[in-house]
Parts: C-alpha cells; sequence; structure tokens
C-alpha cells in the first residue's frame, strides 16, 4: 500500500496538506485500494513516523512540505526498497527519492494580476505562512502579477511568524488581513496554510477579496474569494499512488503552469467576482508563461525579488 | 468528690446554660474527647483547666460546632440542641474566642465582625449598623478598638478584643475562651478579666480555658479539671486549692520544687550587649537585651509569651540575625554574616534546645535515627567518607541515646511523629545535651511534657550545670523558672526589665516585671 | 477523617488504583467515541512492547522521562515544585547543540561528555532565577518555572531562526551536527545489537539515564546535601534551626533538578534528531511531573513511571499510525494519570481508608 | 507610527485582550477564594471546543455559549473536587485537566465532524458578529475621540463588551457585597469564614464554578467571536497569560483589565513586525511574545512592587489534622 505523511497543519487545513489528502482519495476511490495515512503533531515525531511507515512495507511513501527534507535524507537509505516523494523539495540526491516541486511563483503570478485588476484601491495584500524562501516565492511571484497590469499598487507583504506553528494560527492571519485592510489592501492573498483560513475569514467579514491557496477554496466563502491559487499537490500525490512501486526516483520533477502543475481556481463561486477582461488578460499572461516568452523571477533562485522587499 | 455537688444543685435551680452529655472525638488514632459530661451554670464563669492536649480545645470547639462529636449530645438552656456547625452555634447564643484568632488581617475590625453577620447582600448597611453597634459594646464593656483598624496594624490584646466584639456583636448568651490570658500581660488579663466580670453580670455564661491555676482561682465559680481526654472532677472554686487542681490535672502529686545543690559559678560563657533584633514586619523584638551567663550556672529568662524571648533564643542560636555583640568564652560570634547560623553556633559549643520542637527541633516525618543527627549531620563521626554519611554509625548512636534518655519505644527507625510529646522533647533533649556543649539554650523544656519526663529532663539540666556548663533557661511557667534557676532575669517588650535571686523573690514581684511595672533597666 | 493506610498500601496499592481509575475513565472516553477499549489496548501493547522495535521506542521516551521524572523529583524533596523541566530540558538542548556545533568530534566517547556538560549547564542555568527568586524573593517557583517555560521556548525559537539554522535551509532548526558526535544506538551495541536488530532510537543515554537514578538516590539519602534537602523541603523552619541555608538548599536543589532537565536533551537531540529542532523536548518536562508522582519521589519509582509513561507514549504514537483513534488519546491518558495519581490520590486513600477499617476488625 | 494605525492597533489589542480578560476574571474569583488555578487554560480551550461544536450543530451561537459555558463548568467542578472536597494539590489538579482538557477537545472534535479535531467554520447566527455602538458615524467627526470610538470601541462582538463589564460587575461583587466579603475571607483565612458559621466549601465551589463560568466566556469567544471555528489548541497558552495577568494585576479587577489590556497590546503589537520596523528599534518577535511572562517574573520578583497572593491560595481547607 502507499502511505502519505501530512504535516502539521494536518490534513483537513483546507489547503496544502488537504490537496494532498484529496489527491490521495481520489486515488483510492478510483482504484478502489486503501492506502495508509497520518498527520504530523510536532517536530520530533518525523522520523519516526517516517521509519514506521517504511518499515511497514509502505511503498511509495508520500510526504508533504519540505520540513520532511532532512529527515527523509537520513532515513531513505535505510530503506533502499523503499520509494519515497517529498513535496516542495529539490535538493536532495539519494536513488529512491522523487522530489517534487512547483512552479508557485508563476500560479501567484496569475492571481497576482487578477488582485491588481479587481483592486479599487490600488493596494493589495499578502499573507505567507513561516517566513521561508518557498513562501517569498509565493509572495514574490504576487507582488510581480500586481506589478504587470498595476505599475504603481502598493503590495503589503506579512508573514505570520518563522516557526511552524505559523501554518496554523488563524487568530494571527485575521489580524494581519485586519490591519492590512485598515492600510487599504482591499484584495489579500494567503499563502498560509491552516492560517490562511483565518484571512479568508477576517477579509469576508470586512467586506473586501481574498485569495485562496493550494486548494480551490472558492467555495469557503462564496463571492467573497477572488480566486484561488492552486498548486496541485492532489495532481503529485494521485500520480505518485498511481505509479506504486514503480515511482520513478532518483530525479526532480517540476509541476509547472505548462504541466498544469499550478494554476488558478474559476468556478461558480466566484463567477461574478470574475469579469470576462480579467480572464481574457490572464489567460493571455499564462499563454505567455507556458511558452516561455514570459519569465516570472522565481525568489528561490537567487533570493531576491525585483517587484518586492522582504 | 466534690463534682457532686453541681450535681446536687441541679434540681432547685434554672436549667443549666449548658450540658454535655458523654461527648466523644477522636482524631484519627487520637482519642482528643472521652465521653465528657459537664454543666455550667447560667450566669457563671466555668473554669477548664488540663494539660496540654487533654482535650480542652475539642471540647469547646465541638460545643461550637467547629468539630462534630463522635456521640454525645448538647442541651442548651436544657433543651437537646444539635450543633452541626458553627452557624447553629451563634444562632444558639454561643460564641467563642480561639485560642489561635480566627481574624482576616487584612480586612479591618468592622469588616471581621460582619463577617457572616451581614445584615443582607450588600455589605453598607452591616457596616453602619456594626459600626454603631460597635460604639455602643466599647461604652459598656471598655472595649475600644478602632473599628477601620487593619487587624494586621493590632496589638494582639486589640486582636482579642475584636474577637470577644465578634462574639458580643452576634448576641452571644454564652462565651467561650480559649486561653485567652496566653498572650496577654498581667495587666491585660485584669482588663479582660474586669471585662469578664461585667458580662458575668449582665447574665451572661462564661467558660474559660486557662493554664493557669492563680486565674481560675480569681476569677471562676466553678471549674472542670480534664486529664488525657477525660473530664476527672469538676468543683467549685471556693471549696479547692490550686494544689488540688494541679494534682487533679496529673492524675499524681507534683513535685513543687527540683532538688540542686548550689550553684558554683565560674567564669563568663556567655556575654550579650546591647543585643537587638529586628523582624520581617520591621518591628524591633529586643531592644538592647544585655546579659550574661557563667559556667555552672542556670539563667531564667521569664515573661509573657511574646515579649521577645523567642527572638532571644533564636538570635543565639543563629536562627536570626541581629545586631549587638554575643561573646563566648571571650570569643565575638558573628550575628549578621556567613557565620550567623545555626551550624556555626553548633561548631561554637552552643547547643539549642528549641521552644517549639514539632516545628524547630524535629522532622515530624524523619526517623528517630535522622533526627538526631540533625543539626549535627556534618559531624565527622557521622561520616562514612568525604562524600557519605555513615548512617549505620548514626543508628548505633541514635540506640545509645534513646537507652540513656530512656526513650520509649526505643526503635531508631520510627518516624518522630509516632513518638509521644515526651518522648520527642527527650530526643531533641538527648541531642543537645550530649554534644556536652558550652553553652545550652533551653526554650520551654517541658511544655506538654508529663510529670515523669518533666523530672527527668529537669534532672539533665541541673547535671549538666554540675558539670559547669553555662544554661540559659526559657520558660513561662513560672514554677520551672523558679525551681531550676540560679538567677531570673525578666523579660518584657523586648528588654531586660530586671534580675532576681530566686531565693529572695517572689512571684508577685516577678508578675509585675512581666508586666513592665516597676522595672531597673530602660 | 483521613484513615491511616499501611505503607505498602500508600506505596503500591494507591498508586496502582488511581491507575486503573486513569484507565477505566480512558476506556469511557474511547466508547463514547465509538472505539473500542479493548482494541486500542492492543495495539499499545504490540507496538510498544511486543517487538524490539517497540521497545526501542519505549525505551527511548522513558529515558527522556527519568531524567525528567528525576529532575521534578529532586526539587520536590525539597519543597519546589519545579514545573519548569520542559523549559530547562529545551535550554539543556541548545547546550548540546552548541557543543555538538562548535567542533568537528572526532568520537562520540569525546563528544559526550562535553555534551553533557553543556545540557547539564543550559538545564541549570535556566532553572537558576527561578530558585533565586524563590530563595530570596520569595517569588513562587510554580508561576516564575511557568514563565520560564514560555520564555524558553521563545528564546530558542529565536536562537534557531537567527542564529543557528544554516542558510538555505527552511525549517526552524540548526544544522546537523558532525557525524563523530552520533552516539551508538541500542542496535549498534555489541550484545545488545542481538535483540534489537533493527535501527532503533533507544542509545546509550538510556544507561546515563540509570545511572542517574542510582545517584539521585545515593544524593538524597545517603549524603549530607541529600540530607538537607529532605530536612529542608519537610520543614524550613527546622531546617534553619539546625543550619540549613534554605538559600544554600534551594539553588543547589533546583540547580541539579535543571541539569537533570537539561541532560535530556543528550537523549533526543544528540541521540535521536541529532540536530537541534523546535519544541525538541515534546513536553517530556511535564511528563516528568506525572513520572515523579507516580513514583512516589522515589528514583526506583521514577524509573518504573517512566517505563509505563513510555510505554503509553510509544503506544500513543502506534495508535495515531494505525487505528482512526487520534494520538490525542494520550495526552488524555496521560492527563488522567497525572489527575487520578496526584490531585485525587485522597481519594483513593479514602476508599482504601474504608476498605482497610472494615477488613481489619475481620482480620483480628 | 500615525493615529490611524494606533487606533488599528488598539482595536486589536481590544480583541485580543478580551480572552486574557475573560479569563483573568475567572481566575480571580477562584483564587481570591484560595484554589489556584493554573487550568484556566484547559477550561478555555473545552469551553472554546464545545460552543464551537454546538453552535455547529444547531446554528445558534447562544446554544453554542451554553455548551462552552457547560464545558468548561465540568472541568470547573472536577478541579473543585479534587482540591476541595479532597483536599488534593491545586496545582497538580490544574496541570492535569489542562492535559486532558489538550487531547479530549480533539477527540471530540474529530468524533464529531471528523476534520482532524476541527470543527467546520462558523457562519451566520453560529457566530457572534460585530455589533455597531450608536452615533458611531455622527461622534466620527469629533477629532481624536470620534474615530477612536468609531475604530477601537465599536465594532467589536458581544462578549467584548460583556468582558468590559465584568470588569466594574466583580469589583462592586468582590467589595460591596456580602458575597465579596465572604470570598475575599475564605481565600484569606478560611477558618475565619468557618467560625462565623459560613460553610468554607460552599465558597469556594462557588468561587470555582463562577471560574468556570467565566473561562467558559473566554472560550466560547475564541471560538465564536474573535475566530469562527475550533482548532487544536486554539487557546494557545492564553490561560497561562491571564494567569501571568492575574498577578500582575495583584489579583484586583481593575488592575486585571489594565493588565490584559497591556499583554493584549503586545500581542496586537506583534502582529505588526512592520510598525515595530518602522520605529525604528529591532525587536524580535519572540521577544515581544514572551514579554507578558517576562514582566510577571519582573513583577513576581518584587521589583516593581510585590504580588502577595491571597495568603490561604493552595492550600486545602483542613480542619482535623
Ligand atoms: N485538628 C486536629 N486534628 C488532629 N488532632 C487534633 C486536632 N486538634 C487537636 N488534636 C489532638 O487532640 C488532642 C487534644 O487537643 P486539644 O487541642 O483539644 O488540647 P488542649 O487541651 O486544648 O491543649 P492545649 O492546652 O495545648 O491547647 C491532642 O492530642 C491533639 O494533638
Ligand atoms: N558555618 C560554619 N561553621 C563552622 N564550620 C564550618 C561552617 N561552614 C563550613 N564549615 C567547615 O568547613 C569545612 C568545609 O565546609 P563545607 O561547606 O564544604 O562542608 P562539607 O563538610 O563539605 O559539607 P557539605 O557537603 O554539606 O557542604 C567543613 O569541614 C565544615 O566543618
Ligand atoms: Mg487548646
Ligand atoms: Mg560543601
Amino acid at each position: 500500500d502507499p502511505a502519505i505523511i501530512f504535516d502539521l497543519g494536518g490534513k483537513f487545513d483546507k489547503s496544502f496538506n488537504e490537496a494532498a489528502f484529496n489527491g490521495a482519495t481520489k486515488w483510492a476511490q478510483e482504484t478502489g485500494g486503501t492506502f495508509k495515512e497520518l498527520e504530523m503533531q510536532s517536530e520530533a515525531q518525523r522520523e519516526q513516523a517516517l521509519r514506521r511507515l517504511a518499515e511497514s512495507g509502505a511503498n511509495p511513501v508520500v510526504m508533504t512540505g519540505f520540513a520532511f527534507g532532512d529527515v527523509l535524507n537520513s532515513v531513505a537509505p535505510d530503506f533502499p526498497d523503499t520509494k519515497f516523494a517529498i513535496i516542495d523539495v529539490d535538493w536532495l540526491d539519494q536513488p529512491n527519492i522523487l522530489q517534487i516541486a512547483f512552479s508557485e511563483h508563476e500560479g501567484s503570478y496569475l492571481v497576482g494580476m487578477m488582485a491588481g485588476l479587481a483592486s479599487k484601491t490600488n493596494t493589495v495584500g499578502f499573507v505567507g505562512g513561516m517566513d521561508v524562501p518557498l513562501i517569498r516565492k509565493f509572495g514574490c511571484g504576487y507582488a510581480q502579477g500586481v506589478k504587470a497590469v498595476k505599475p504603481d499598487a502598493t503590495v503589503i507583504l506579512n508573514m505570520t511568524g518563522t516557526t511552524p506553528a505559523a501554518w496554523n494560527d488563524p487568530v494571527k492571519g485575521a489580524e494581519i488581513a485586519k490591519a492590512q485592510k485598515s492600510q487599504g489592501a482591499d484584495v489579500i492573498y494567503a499563502a498560509a496554510g491552516g492560517t490562511g483560513v483565518g484571512v479568508l475569514q477576517a477579509a469576508a467579514d470586512e467586506g473586501i477579496l481574498s485569495i485562496g491557496v493550494d486548494s480551490n477554496q472558492n467555495y469557503l466563502f462564496p463571492g467573497k474569494v477572488l480566486t484561488s491559487m492552486l498548486k496541485r499537490v492532489d495532481n503529485a500525490v494521485y500520480e505518485a499512488f498511481k505509479a506504486g512501486a514503480d515511482l520513478e526516483t532518483g530525479k526532480v520533477k517540476v509541476m509547472n503552469l505548462a504541466s498544469d502543475g499550478v494554476g488558478y481556481a474559476l468556478d461558480e463561486h466566484n463567477a461574478a467576482l470574475v469579469t470576462p477582461e480579467m480572464k481574457a488578460t490572464v489567460d493571455a499572461a499564462a499563454e505567455k508563461i507556458k511558452s516561455g516568452e514570459l519569465v516570472v523571477h522565481d525568489y528561490m533562485s537567487d533570493d531576491t525579488c525585483p517587484a518586492a522587499t522582504f | 468528690m466534690q463534682g457532686q455537688g453541681t450535681l446536687g444543685r441541679q434540681a432547685s435551680a434554672a436549667p443549666f446554660a449548658i450540658e454535655l452529655r458523654g461527648i466523644s472525638k477522636a482524631f484519627g488514632p487520637v482519642q482528643a474527647n472521652k465521653d465528657i459530661s459537664i454543666q455550667v451554670a447560667k450566669g457563671s464563669i466555668h473554669g477548664i483547666i488540663g494539660e496540654n492536649g487533654a482535650g480542652k480545645s475539642t471540647l469547646m470547639s465541638i460545643l461550637y460546632g467547629f468539630y462534630k462529636a463522635d456521640s454525645g449530645e448538647i442541651l442548651i438552656d436544657g433543651k437537646p440542641t444539635t450543633i452541626p456547625d458553627s452557624q447553629s452555634a451563634i444562632r444558639a447564643g454561643i460564641g467563642m474566642v480561639f485560642q489561635h484568632f480566627k481574624l482576616v488581617q487584612n480586612f479591618t475590625v468592622l469588616e471581621n465582625v460582619i463577617l457572616g453577620a451581614e445584615e443582607g447582600a450588600m455589605l453598607a448597611p452591616s457596616l453602619s449598623k456594626a459600626r454603631k453597634v460597635l460604639g455602643d459594646l466599647a461604652r459598656e464593656y471598655e472595649l475600644d478598638v478602632d473599628p477601620d483598624a487593619l487587624i494586621e496594624d493590632l496589638s494582639v490584646g486589640h486582636q482579642q478584643r475584636v474577637e470577644i466584639l465578634k462574639a458580643l456583636y452576634r448576641q452571644a448568651d454564652i462565651l467561650i475562651l480559649d486561653e485567652p490570658t496566653g498572650v496577654l500581660t498581667p495587666a491585660e488579663a485584669d482588663h479582660l478579666f474586669r471585662i469578664l466580670n461585667g458580662l458575668k453580670d449582665q447574665g451572661k455564661t462564661i467558660i474559660l480555658i486557662t493554664h493557669k491555676l492563680r486565674e481560675i482561682m480569681e476569677i471562676t465559680d466553678m471549674v472542670s479539671v480534664m486529664r488525657r481526654g477525660q473530664m476527672v472532677a469538676t468543683v467549685t472554686t471556693a471549696q479547692t486549692s490550686p494544689e488540688e487542681l494541679a494534682e487533679l490535672m496529673v492524675g499524681r502529686k507534683v513535685l513543687l520544687h527540683v532538688h540542686k545543690d548550689p550553684a558554683t559559678p565560674g567564669a563568663a560563657v556567655l556575654e550579650v550587649e546591647n543585643l537587638r533584633v529586628v523582624d520581617d514586619q520591621k518591628v524591633e523584638r529586643l531592644r538592647g537585651i544585655s546579659l550574661t551567663v557563667r559556667a555552672g550556672e542556670i539563667l531564667g529568662i521569664a515573661g509573657v509569651a511574646g515579649n521577645g524571648q523567642s527572638e532571644l533564643l533564636e538570635v543565639l542560636g543563629g536562627i536570626a540575625k541581629g545586631s549587638g555583640t554575643i561573646r563566648l568564652n571571650g570569643k565575638e560570634l558573628d550575628l549578621t554574616g556567613k557565620f550567623s547560623d545555626g551550624r556555626s553556633r553548633r561548631a561554637d559549643g552552643i547547643a539549642h534546645v528549641p521552644e517549639d520542637r514539632q516545628v524547630l527541633g524535629l522532622i515530624m516525618d524523619f526517623s528517630a535515627w535522622e533526627n538526631v543527627a540533625f543539626g549535627y549531620h556534618h559531624a565527622p563521626e557521622y561520616q562514612k567518607n568525604a562524600l557519605f554519611m555513615d548512617n549505620d554509625a548514626i543508628r548505633a548512636d541514635t540506640e545509645k541515646k534513646m537507652a540513656t534518655f530512656d526513650v520509649r519505644p526505643p526503635i531508631p527507625t520510627l518516624a518522630a511523629k509516632n513518638f509521644s510529646g515526651g518522648n520527642q522533647q527527650k530526643i531533641v533533649v538527648a541531642r543537645e545535651i550530649e554534644r556536652n556543649p558550652d553553652l545550652l539554650l533551653i526554650g520551654q523544656p517541658t511544655r506538654g511534657v508529663d510529670i515523669g519526663a518533666i523530672e527527668f529532663i529537669h534532672k539533665q539540666i541541673v547535671a549538666l550545670r554540675d558539670q559547669g556548663k553555662a544554661i540559659l533557661l526559657v520558660s513561662v511557667e513560672l514554677d520551672e523558672i523558679m525551681s531550676l534557676s540560679d538567677r531570673i532575669a525578666v523579660m518584657f517588650d523586648g528588654r531586660i526589665m530586671g534580675e532576681r535571686d530566686p531565693a529572695t523573690t517572689n512571684e508577685r514581684e516577678l508578675g509585675l516585671l512581666m508586666a513592665g511595672v516597676g522595672g531597673e533597666s530602660a | 477523617m483521613m484513615q491511616k493506610l499501611p505503607t505498602w498500601a500508600d506505596v503500591v496499592l494507591v498508586p496502582l488504583i488511581s491507575l486503573l481509575l486513569a484507565a477505566f475513565v480512558s476506556a469511557l472516553v474511547l466508547l463514547a467515541i465509538g472505539q473500542s477499549p479493548s482494541e486500542a489496548l492492543k495495539v499499545m501493547v504490540e507496538g510498544a512492547l511486543v517487538s524490539p522495535y517497540g521497545w526501542g521506542y519505549t525505551l527511548y521516551y522513558a529515558t527522556s522521562f527519568i531524567f525528567t521524572g528525576l529532575a521534578v523529583t529532586i526539587a520536590y524533596h525539597a519543597g519546589l515544585f519545579n514545573i519548569g523541566a520542559e523549559g530547562q530540558a529545551q535550554l539543556g538542548g541548545l547546550g548540546v547543540a552548541l557543543v555538538c556545533l562548535a567542533l568537528p568530534w572526532p568520537h562520540w566517547t569525546l563528544a559526550l561528555p562535553a555534551a553533557m556538560v553543556g545540557a547539564a549547564l543550559f538545564g541549570a542555568a535556566w532553572a537558576a532565577i527561578p530558585a533565586y527568586l524563590q530563595a530570596k524573593r520569595g517569588s513562587h517557583i510554580v508561576i516564575t518555572t511557568i514563565m520560564f517555560n514560555y520564555i524558553a521556548s521563545a528564546l530558542l525559537i529565536y536562537i534557531l531562526v537567527e542564529v543557528l539554522r544554516p542558510d538555505g535551509q527552511m525549517d526552524p532548526a540548526s544544522a546537523r551536527f558532525p557525524a563523530g558526535t552520533k552516539l551508538p544506538t541500542l542496535h549498534e551495541i555489541p550484545g545488545l545489537s542481538l535483540i534489537f536488530t533493527k535501527q532503533v532510537p533507544a542509545n546509550v543515554t538510556l544507561f546515563i539515564a540509570l545511572a542517574a537514578c542510582v545517584v539521585i538516590w545515593a544524593i538524597l539519602w545517603r549524603t549530607r546535601l541529600g540530607y538537607e534537602i529532605r530536612a529542608f523541603g519537610k520543614s524550613e523552619a527546622a531546617a534553619r534551626y539546625a543550619g540549613i541555608s534554605p538559600v544554600k538548599v534551594t539553588m543547589i536543589a533546583m540547580l541539579i533538578s535543571g541539569a537533570l532537565a537539561g541532560l535530556m536533551a543528550i537523549n533526543n537531540v544528540m541521540g535521536e534528531s541529532e540536530r537541534l529542532l523546535q519544541n525538541a523536548s515534546e513536553g517530556a518536562g511535564f511528563i516528568g511531573i506525572a513520572v515523579a508522582l507516580m513514583g512516589r519521589n522515589h528514583p526506583l519509582g521514577v524509573l518504573l513511571a517512566a517505563l509505563l509513561f513510555g510505554f503509553l507514549y510509544q503506544g500513543g504514537a502506534e495508535l495515531g499510525l494505525w487505528t482512526s483513534i487520534p494520538i490525542e488519546l494520550r495526552t488524555v491518558v496521560q492527563g488522567l494519570v497525572i489527575l487520578f495519581t496526584g490531585a485525587l490520590d485522597q481519594m483513593v486513600r479514602m476508599m482504601l481508608g474504608v476498605v482497610f477499617r472494615t477488613r481489619r476488625p475481620q482480620a483480628a | 507610527m500615525d493615529y490611524a494605525t494606533f487606533l488599528q492597533i488598539l482595536d486589536t489589542t481590544v480583541r485580543l485582550a478580551t480572552p486574557l480578560l475573560l479569563a483573568c476574571l475567572a481566575g480571580l474569583y477562584s483564587e481570591r477564594a484560595g484554589v489556584f488555578d493554573i487550568g484556566l487554560e484547559g477550561k478555555m480551550l473545552m469551553a472554546a471546543m464545545t460552543s464551537a461544536a454546538v453552535a455547529a450543530l444547531t446554528g445558534s451561537v447562544w446554544v453554542g455559549l451554553a455548551a462552552g459555558i457547560l464545558g468548561a463548568l465540568l472541568f470547573a467542578l472536577v478541579h473543585g473536587l479534587a482540591s476541595i472536597t479532597f483536599r488534593g494539590n491545586q496545582l497538580i489538579s490544574g496541570v492535569a485537566l489542562n492535559f486532558v482538557a489538550s487531547g479530549i477537545t480533539v477527540l471530540i472534535a474529530q468524533d464529531l465532524f471528523g476534520q482532524g479535531g476541527r470543527t467546520p467554520p462558523l457562519s451566520g447566527g453560529a457566530r457572534f458578529n460585530a455589533i455597531s455602538l450608536p452615533f458611531v458615524d455622527s461622534l466620527s467627526v469629533v477629532p481624536i475621540l470620534g474615530p477612536m470610538y468609531r475604530e477601537v470601541i465599536s465594532g467589536h462582538t458581544f462578549l467584548v463588551y460583556v468582558a468590559a463589564a465584568l470588569v466594574p460587575a466583580t469589583w462592586w461583587l468582590l467589595y460591596r457585597t456580602r458575597f465579596g466579603l465572604r470570598l475575599r475571607a475564605v481565600g484569606e483565612n478560611p477558618a475565619s469564614v468557618d467560625t462565623a458559621g459560613v460553610s468554607v466549601i460552599r465558597l469556594r465551589f462557588t468561587a470555582v464554578l463562577i471560574t468556570g463560568v467565566l473561562c467558559g466566556l473566554a472560550g466560547a469567544y475564541m471560538s465564536t467571536g474573535l475566530q469562527a471555528g475550533f482548532g487544536r489548541e486554539m487557546t494557545a497558552g492564553r490561560g497561562y497569560i491571564a494567569l501571568a495577568a492575574l498577578i500582575f494585576a495583584k489579583w484586583r479587577p481593575w488592575q486585571a483589565l489594565g493588565a490584559t489590556m497591556l499583554f493584549g497590546f503586545f500581542q496586537a503589537l506583534a502582529l505588526r513586525p512592520d510598525v515595530i520596523a518602522k520605529t525604528g528599534l529591532s525587536i524580535p518577535v519572540p521577544a515581544l511574545d514572551a514579554l507578558p511572562y517576562i514582566l510577571t517574573v519582573v513583577v513576581l520578583a518584587g521589583i516593581v512592587g510585590k504580588a502577595i497572593p491571597p495568603r490561604a491560595g493552595g492550600e486545602p481547607y483542613v480542619k482535623e489534622r
């Protein structure tokens, strides 16, 4: 059986981990198979969880989140016959690990354009989770997108914290959203796992728009969520499960706009918010990115951002 | 027995204010009250005496509903009454002033008085009413206290008045006072007795617990004697004598005097000059004490409890810090610094039998052998090597000391709390005396100790003196001071009021000094 | 009225019955959420006690709990309730990390003593301030140690994020320790490797923990210091009379306590994760309270109680892995064990008192 | 920092201080009666879960509030049993109940909703919505105070105003009523209350139950006012901060308001690193997080006035040894 380990936010974080969970469930429904799953409760459990699953014969073992990187690196050699897949990591070098990296900057660029187009105050916000390069990558892509449609717009960037607790602090998310609104923001993009729910909630309460992340979060507050930056973790997990023991490992798999790894969500919940012109503008940019005509700067490539300072 | 006299009155007179029948009460294994019956006539002052732990407070607490009796019945004004809690007692017209006051320290007098007797859900009406009633009571009974003062700022004498006011405010007809004079100066005690007589004239019934035979003889109409949880007699005060009461109390003839040869004092061992101690509340408890104890003599310190005797022992024993000078065999001792602790004092040759063996002298949960090493746990003979203590050596030493001092049962591994008070005291005395100190500080050596042990401990003290050691004895029992001391110093309010020769002084003279009257030093 | 129980009943029966009550209530909780208590027990026992793998984890957790349990124990004997073992263990982790990262250690036999010193020093230092405030200013040590737990966690976050986190790493953790600091696990110890055939987290720290039990026992009941600590813990007034310095005893007892809590970090930080993680102590400091209570504040009892809690911890983790019972059941069981052994023990005594009172006349 | 930002931070302060204030007042009743309670955290957590769960199931925040109070009361009752009836160790009982609450809230929420220990998000009548106070618009024109009234005073949820009202109410109850007199007395010297014919046990139980009710409000506010739903460990140590505030306030109601506002202000500030950065000071966020605890230690050390707890606090009342 395949197995999946969710990071600290838990599989019902409505966001990153939930996307992974959905992918796993989809596989289970389609194949009728079963999978083992596990939610992390603390940093220190990672190794035990990983070893235990590998030992139980689960194959492949998928884990969500860069925080597993270091632990996986030391565990994988002990289980040469087990295949591992890890999301959001691209710096490991082991024959039995598949690393899956997403081009979040591209997706974020698109929703940034949406935000810029939807904003009436010319000010938009970004609420990140834990302050790490990965999240800055979201923020940076977003800021580039905003500036692409409104070069003089203000982008307020805030991070929730510096520890994994930042993924799961809706109170803080809500308060930051309120603060950003008082600074003039009328669209806020939350890339903060469970914390984002607080951002979306506060935005809905305050009567401004929000942008969800990872999963399609439009349904959470219909008519209040402008769109969601889709990171198809579900697809990644689904495919890894489907490949089973034949999973190709020892490489980095990049999931970008071109390969449908990222994107933005349009459904009945936000149809009224997205005008045809907006959609057209954004889709045009998407095509350019896919074709390579437009390159969105990746913060993690050089730790700098042309459109924002962190 | 004279106790029959009271029963004889039953037929003719009005019903008793209080009648207790067959009251028993046990605290776990301790039978505090055993089948006690007592009758108290209306409008009388009834004394209750008995040694420590005889069960006096327990009995009164049962009457006040503080404890529940295991069995027995209570009649108030001839009517059977159940008193399951203090509220019922108050309703039945009973008020009680406890041995240890039950006041809220950071409340005002007024607040303490109305507590539990408020008029309604709001405080304001109760407070104004109480203010007025307190004024009336003060005028009527000489019970002045500032109604707005905080309890913690009042002297014990005034705190006691608050307790009495509390009872009177609740319109008590029966007032129980548990050892009210233990904390009072003789003058304050006289004042209290005037108040009690005034109350009696108003028809109130008073029960007075005390250890002091003098007070019993002075103020009570009847007196009941308790011993080991039982009521041994009730007699009419006018028809008895202190000697008879003392005998009833301890159950056999009391030796009034300790046999000892005249002292042959040698060189000064302890010299104290201008010793001062300030306590945590910044109150000066010792206000310039000077005294000398020579080798081969016993200096007795007399005084009402709370006049600085405890502080004197504590500063000499290294427990408290102070200022002034103390010299031992000519060497000046540290009063404030690193060496002003009990360990240094012991190293200097001072042994200390503290006033309260259970709080200071022993660790009640430790075994006897651990307690024998207490304070001397650094002694070389108790060490196995640089790291470890030699517990076997301590146990062996304990067996020896237990034999010498006839501690019963002689089981070194028994916890201190499982010995009786007298045997606990013997362990402490054995530990301190056997160290062969130059100076022995000994406080209340026989408090709560049975008569046999008293004699034994007295003999040990005298023997130590005869070996040429210096002894400083503190006791609130004048008899003990008179019979043991070679010289007597009287303390009052942190000062030595004067020194007297036991051969030439008397209780009256000492009593005046203890009240702060007519001393020579200021 | 409290009936005095025979000593054996007090030492053996009371904790046992408390434990059973806690288990009973836990079972009720399980039934209430529609799970099977017997199934849960089976998973726990199989996962924690049946295989060498299970023991590897149970012993690993037990090792940590021995340290924190002893930490609470020694402070308790001095009359001090150290709720701060958690923070002290966190700081101990910092000490271990600093030592391990300071040098390219050639062999664990050199790194271990140095790391132990680091762990003990940092743990003790973190206990020193509350101890000093208690000794000198009478600040209630329970409250100050709680506060220091929070301050420790904030401090560690700051240090991990700003100081120890290597460039380019995202999670707030230190770098991996050099290979020369790797402690042998039970799987790598000759002889034991016959039993523990696979990699387990339990490591040589276990033996240090066992030695610590003996040392703490000897200190408490065989040395002058222990004598002074126990005397002071029973009665401060009497201790003062005997010339025992309250400041000295409070400080020393708390320093030892903090050092023990800090030493726990050898097990989890150096022995297991081999780098310093955020919140590495994972509540072991609080479990130390339960371990000390269950163990009646005796090192032998602490050892047994630590094993019990190691079982609970590992068994609970297995529940989280293999059943739909959330791992939080473990927290509930811990709480119930603390509640029944530490706060409702009087209730158990009263119940037993009734039993013994009715039994005695029959026996006589 | 400009005035608008300042008001914004104060607004956040009020929201974040409210659960602290409710829990702090809760602790005040119990501790004033002589029962220490480090289990505020657990009771809040329990209330947060039960109120959100019941509000989610019934769709009514009022029913949820009642359930929250009941949840906290249940824990208060156990604490009372352990520390009053069975004279157990109050600190241990508190620690234990915090453990139990931390776990059982997740167990129950998971059993009910299967969302990893969360409740579903609450909306509409299932949560408290902001209340706009009268004259907000007309008063807005008043300089300084107008915006203050609009931004900081108005626009909070029901329980915020309840918490504010509880401060004078507690003061009045404590110092102006018979119940308050007895409550304070039982925390200082239970024997004085006992000998005055008042039941110590009943008084202490009453106090502990009031603590339960107020913790219930605090927890319910967390999940139905401040947030819209319950999440695991969502009280995040607020019970301990409230305890710290209680010491900081020296067990007095008005000072409790001051202390919790101060601590709430720190929390609000910690959310705005941008504002701190603009002041030129480089205060790390963890330092702000730790500030309430550091301040409490400072107070305990007697550096800023000594905090003397109720004298009989922490000790079970034992008449017969
Ligand atoms: N609350 C209690 N719990 C347990 N034992 C008690 C309690 N109060 C008193 N005792 C025990 O009951 C016995 C009688 O005590 P009580 O206080 O009635 O004596 P007393 O005659 O008033 O003595 P004293 O003169 O010292 O006041 C003693 O052995 C005492 O230790
Ligand atoms: N206050 C003191 N008064 C007299 N002698 C002292 C005092 N303090 C220490 N000493 C002596 O100094 C020596 C060393 O002191 P130290 O405090 O190290 O004692 P110790 O025997 O090691 O006891 P411990 O191990 O309990 O500290 C001891 O032999 C002791 O007798
Ligand atoms: Mg008495
Ligand atoms: Mg030494």
